[in-house]
């Protein structure tokens, strides 16, 4: 057992470091770094920038443009990105549905789609969630009835996050009604220009719109793009959310937050002393950073693990980093509350912002804390909620 | 000892919560948001008719004379509508100056106005270097003649966008920390030299930042005696504390019902959600804070009204530390039991979770009163 | 609404504090802000002292001995019996048996056991749980069997605290083994003397031997002791427990710790200032008080209640007072740890310390915080664990 | 990067494991406990056959030359089967001091006895005031000709009282308070002005206070440097808390396993209790626990040999921090899930409680070193 880096990792994550130093644009950084939202334009730059360099899709296989990298170097990656702070890659394409289509997928849908998705051509979303589904994912109502070569489909799905961007999205329909639940779902890739598709934004509690309805009235979709075998579906699709847990610790984001933090509570002043030297402000700070650093190493553990399980299984530890991570990410925000104080309370847009030429109420830094911290109790709900991941462990490995 | 409400008191609250329930549901709540305002003026004339305006003022300078159990009902059920009108703002805070320090002069020529409806005011009580530290007063009134000329900037004035007349706090005396020195100014909102800039709150209410330039007052602008506006200001505070832990109550019984009400109708698995244990005790770690919010918020307004400022502090801070926390609680596992929709402005939920999140912030988190109470030694001493 | 004590309650208090400052021996009085425990002979001399009073059942009916005071001052009774700090009378004996026994009992029952309960000239104990029931009470296996004027009982009761002085249990025993679950269920009072009980001490994890399981085997108890009638017994048990729920938030006994917590914080050096100055410290306490005064004022509003409930019927909202009890009670005993640090370690038993010569190891007050530790964390175990008073808010309060 | 385990250490697992499995099961600990040493002679026999007592020292030392991973597996072990054998006090906490400051002479004295069980040592590095803090040193030692006089008050010195020798550390400069002016010396444990007061800890081990009144030693008593004994003693301590880690992990796991079996057979109200949703989250809540623990101990071992002072302080501190908090959850509902078997001693799961509750102080609570690593500025730095 050695934990530490070999120096053949740590090389890796110095090359790695200074081309991001490097090839970063200031204003994207800068961004990030305000709690902001990252635009279209700024991912595409991005994307095309990691494109160049042959980093766009570290994790895929070789063949479709992948590194070969080891688990622990593509950990060093999304480290080093999220702590630049870059943004991370569309995580529809590049981890969603970019490893079904090359796992499960047809030549034709490999050579269509996935170049395409490693240069952010083509922007995916995700169509799984239906407002009565919510956890119980298998309950799904949007059907697909076969048409000729056509699927036409009928129904709606909800939180689709970013479908105001999508070119395509990737759905879950039922097309087998009389089938057991779980049986009859198949996985479908629909482009969103087909007529009969609409998108209604949802407004979040963080004044933001980037979720959305999407309806399906009659819309028509070639067979060719059925991923798989029909009525198969749900097994991408537990393949796929068995994928989003992994990335879903969010380690270095919130490594990042924590430097914030303390970069930002040295700037603040309370009854006269600095917040980052009053000893109880420290040691709560202290106390989330241990709890970061013990989900990292299981991050760890966890990575390793992956690496002598069967392929496409996923490792029921997987839900501590769910569950961790998203409290973490949650206690990051409620520090950064604490810091900002009274000055939480000014609601102002990024548009207004960008829009007006007097300065901020309050500290330039302080408008978007409030929005992140009612954003950030969503992560312990979407990716399946913290209770359903207690259900898996009980279930699965506490054999409960 | 006595828990139960008087007639008066339960009529009180079954008036205005049938004005709320009739014209203040969620849909109807977003339309009183609409205006420049931020809020519905003819809300406000409703309330002015149900008397709820005069309450805490006393009946000879025009107001009906309700204590603090009265102003707990009135907060409580604001607090379960949401309401957007300025009733905090301009009846507790700017109103609370004018009952404890206000002359005779000043209560004739502003009480009934502000009673009947016509007379919004704003209580301009922090600074944007203060934090939630109200005696850290840079902002300067220097002697100018018979009356002052005030300069500074004021920060987070609630409502005071919208409002007639502001109170202001400037400093006479001392220095920028010092609790000795402190004064208060009516000042007329449009007054030459005031900027207000106003803007919409995380909750959807209205507060305004406003820069005050060499703003000329007269001597009748003065309220209370020069410097010794501290105590004054506190005690505005503390029962301004109270007032804000009712309402917050008053939100929580909601989120709680809201909460209860999704469980038992919402169906995942073939079942509803209400029938998983995980969750029910949950909902019932959601109810226990709500009663021991309930409980606090008793304890404070009957201490929040007392003498010894002392232990009106510790009163207020401890019931505002409870408060704060039980939001974090109530807040969390709403949103968390409403699963996606909580997240959302489409649902009533997120609307409650952003207001108690800001009720929390107002006038100091449970971090400032927990620290508070501490140096105060605490509720349980040697000699309690 | 006015939440003030009235000048006549207040009067009573002044009353009630000063005989306690008075009568109430000093030895008795340091023992347990010592935090050690009171013995046989001690609680029978207290209780004497109230007896003599006129205080030593004072919720009873006046015609057993009760004062006929309103449930405030009876409430501030307690809590001035808590702080001062005075032993609390027997509860097996005053607040369960006596109780069932005025309310459910016949004449002859009253006037045998009552004003021996009063006096302590009976020590009773309790014989309900069973190594099997727990939580579930009423699964209980004892069986009563009517043979002629007497019942025959065999089986096995456990968890029967202070059993080792007691001169009689009360007992729920099964009577009709083929009745529903808690429909054959019987409420018997045993003498303890009688052959065929034995009584086996179990060493809890804080070093004591209070609790005791109690062998039943072929006891001969008279039918005169049945209380009630036969196989309505749970009605009585149920009836006893709620009166146990209300006594079971402890306010006064959190409030008493924690002035002893602040009085031992003064004394204790860290890092070369005392404990009692660090803001951290003070602030940990200070949110332990917050959450007792609230409980305290939920207190009183269950109590406002009470008189206007039904006679005999529990506000489920007591479950409250339990949970929340509980908590704070388990929270005094962490700060009580965290004052002591290191010197929590070594074990010295009351008897051992009282044998010796040599002063204790560690400052003189340590030795019994850590048992205190481990020994609280029963409260939210008995009288139905917190689990099961969740259950109860649930299903009772909140319709789920 | 690499969690795997080397052949020769999974071996040493196996073969610690299997011998504990054997011989040191509930009923068989509670025998080993009767002694007059409060533990089993036999069982230090075999440690040593088994070559544990050798492990961590250097080959040329006459040990084994284990490193930090083969400390923690046979500490996981031991913490697993709650052994009561002074193997912390004499192997990791003395035997460290001799590891990093003892001379060569030192070294072929007394390693060789230590490994093969012949010779106990203790090490006696806090005093009563001290609390925590171990550099908190009020025993002087005085030059007297070649060697030195010692006197002072030593604390909770683990196995203190049944040990042949121990390792005291004492002042010979610089104030109370001072890091430097601290050293080391070997004393035998009979030695003419030795006090020892032996008693149980609460955990069933034993501990000692002890009196040192003009104790006179040799010159050759000295460990390393005069005056310049702080770092070996923070190395030791830090060393010895990745240790205790460990063996917190041991019982965490034991804890939790046990925990699930009671959960899986205890039936009521006609079904096993296990199958309670809410008792079931809780039981997530505790493995969840136990893994983050395990994630910090190993990340505490693997920085804890560093020789980077302080990144190994944060790192221990860290993990410590981690263990006392996870202890309190574990405990908490390890013994409540239980129900009431939880509190009684003729149960398993109590006895780990205590020794838990324990550990969490052992060498700084978890307070303290949330303090100390605040202190350090945290483990995410602008560096870092």
């Amino acid at each position: 057992m050695d934990l530490r880096f070999t120096e053949d990792e740590l090389a890796f994550r110095d090359e790695v470091r200074s081309f991001f130093r490097q090839a970063l644009p200031a204003s994207i950084r800068d961004n990030i770094v305000a709690g902001r939202h990252t635009s279209k334009e700024e991912l595409v730059t991005w994307t095309r920038i990691l494109h160049d360099k042959g980093w766009a899709v570290p994790h895929w296989p070789v063949e479709h443009g992948g590194t070969g990298w080891s688990p622990v170097k593509q950990y060093i990656y999304l480290e080093e990105m999220s702590q630049a702070p870059a943004p991370a890659p569309l995580a529809f394409g590049v981890n969603m549905v970019g490893p079904v289509i090359y796992t499960f997928g047809n030549e034709a849908q490999k050579s269509r789609f996935l170049p395409r998705i490693a240069t952010l051509e083509d922007w995916w979303c995700q169509g799984f969630s239906e407002p009565g589904s919510g956890s119980d994912l298998a309950s799904l109502k949007t059907r697909a009835v076969r048409d000729g070569d056509h699927y036409v489909v009928n129904g709606q799905k909800t939180w689709t996050t970013l479908a105001q961007h999508a070119d395509w999205i990737f759905c879950l329909v039922r097309t087998d009604p009389d089938a057991r639940k779980q049986a009859g779902i198949s996985f479908l890739l629909i482009d969103m220009k087909t007529p009969g598709i609409t998108v209604r934004p949802i407004q979040t509690i963080d004044g933001g719109k980037e979720v959305n309805e999407v309806f399906f009235d009659d819309v028509r979709v070639p067979v060719e793009n059925l991923v798989g075998e029909e009525n198969k579906g749900w097994n991408y699709a537990k393949f796929l959310l068995g994928n989003e847990r992994v990335n879903i610790a969010r380690v270095g984001v919130s490594k990042e937050r924590i430097r914030r933090i303390k970069e930002l509570a040295a700037l603040q002043r309370v009854g006269g002393e600095r917040m980052i030297d009053q000893p109880e402000f420290r040691e709560k700070v202290a106390a989330v950073e241990v709890r970061l650093k013990a989900l990292e190493m299981t991050q760890l553990r966890v990575l390793a693990g992956e690496a002598k399980r069967e392929k496409g299984t996923q490792d029921p530890a997987s839900s501590i980093l769910k569950i961790k991570g998203s409290e973490i990410q949650q206690a990051t925000t409620e520090l950064l509350m604490d810091v900002v104080g009274p000055y939480a309370m000014p609601y102002q847009s990024e548009e207004a912002i960008d829009g007006r030429n007097e300065p901020d109420i309050g500290p330039d830094w302080a408008s978007t804390i409030a929005p992140a911290y009612f954003n950030t109790r969503k992560v312990s709900i979407y990716g399946g909620s913290n209770e359903i991941q207690k259900n898996i462990i009980a279930k699965a490995i506490l054999g409960l | 000892m006595d828990f139960d409400l008087s007639e008066e008191q339960t009529m009180l609250k079954d008036s205005v919560e049938r004005l709320l329930k009739d014209q203040y549901g969620f849909e109807a709540r977003s339309k009183h948001g609409t205006g420049e305002a931020g809020y519905s003026d003819k809300m406000w004339n409703q309330y002015a008719e149900l008397g709820l305006l005069a309450l805490p003022f006393a009946e000879e300078d025009g107001g009906i004379g309700g204590g603090a159990t009265e102003t707990m009902i009135v907060m409580e059920a604001f607090g379960g509508a949401l309401i957007l009108e300025p009733f905090f703002a301009s009846i507790i805070l700017a109103g609370g100056v004018l009952r404890h320090a206000g002359n005779a002069d000043q209560k004739a020529a502003l009480i009934p106005a502000m009673a009947e409806g016509s007379l919004k005011m704003a209580f301009a009580c922090a600074e944007p270097q203060g934090r939630y530290d109200l005696y850290d007063v840079e902002t300067t009134a220097t002697k100018d003649g018979d009356g002052w000329v005030i300069n500074g900037k004021k920060a987070l004035v609630l409502h005071g966008d919208s409002a007639d007349k502001l109170i202001v706090s400037a400093r006479t005396a001392g220095n920028a920390r010092d609790e000795d020195g402190i004064s208060l100014f009516i000042i007329d909102a449009d007054a030459e030299g005031v900027t207000r800039n106003g803007y919409p709150t995380q909750d959807g209410l209205r507060a305004a930042e406003i820069t005050l330039q060499s703003v000329k007052v007269g001597p009748d602008a003065l309220i209370g005696s020069e410097g010794e506006a501290w105590p004054v200001i506190s005690r505005v505070a503390d029962e301004a504390i109270a007032a804000l832990c009712a309402e917050a109550v008053g939100c929580f019984e909601k989120m709680h019902e809201l909460t209860l009400e999704y469980l038992k109708t919402r169906s995942q698995f073939g079942t509803t959600i209400g029938s998983f244990q995980a969750l029910q005790h949950r909902a019932v770690d959601m109810f226990v804070e709500l009663e021991q919010s309930r409980s606090m918020t008793m304890y404070a307004s009957m201490l929040a009204t007392g003498d010894d400022a002392v232990e009106r502090a510790r009163a207020v801070s401890a019931a505002k530390a409870q408060i704060g926390e039980s939001a974090k609680v109530i807040g969390r596992e709403a949103v968390q039991l409403h699963g996606g929709v909580g997240m959302t402005m489409e649902y009533a939920i997120g609307h409650y979770f952003k207001r108690t999140t800001m009720l929390d912030i107002l006038f100091g988190d449970a971090n400032h009163h927990l620290k508070r109470l501490a140096q105060l030694d605490g509720l349980i001493r040697e000699d309690s």
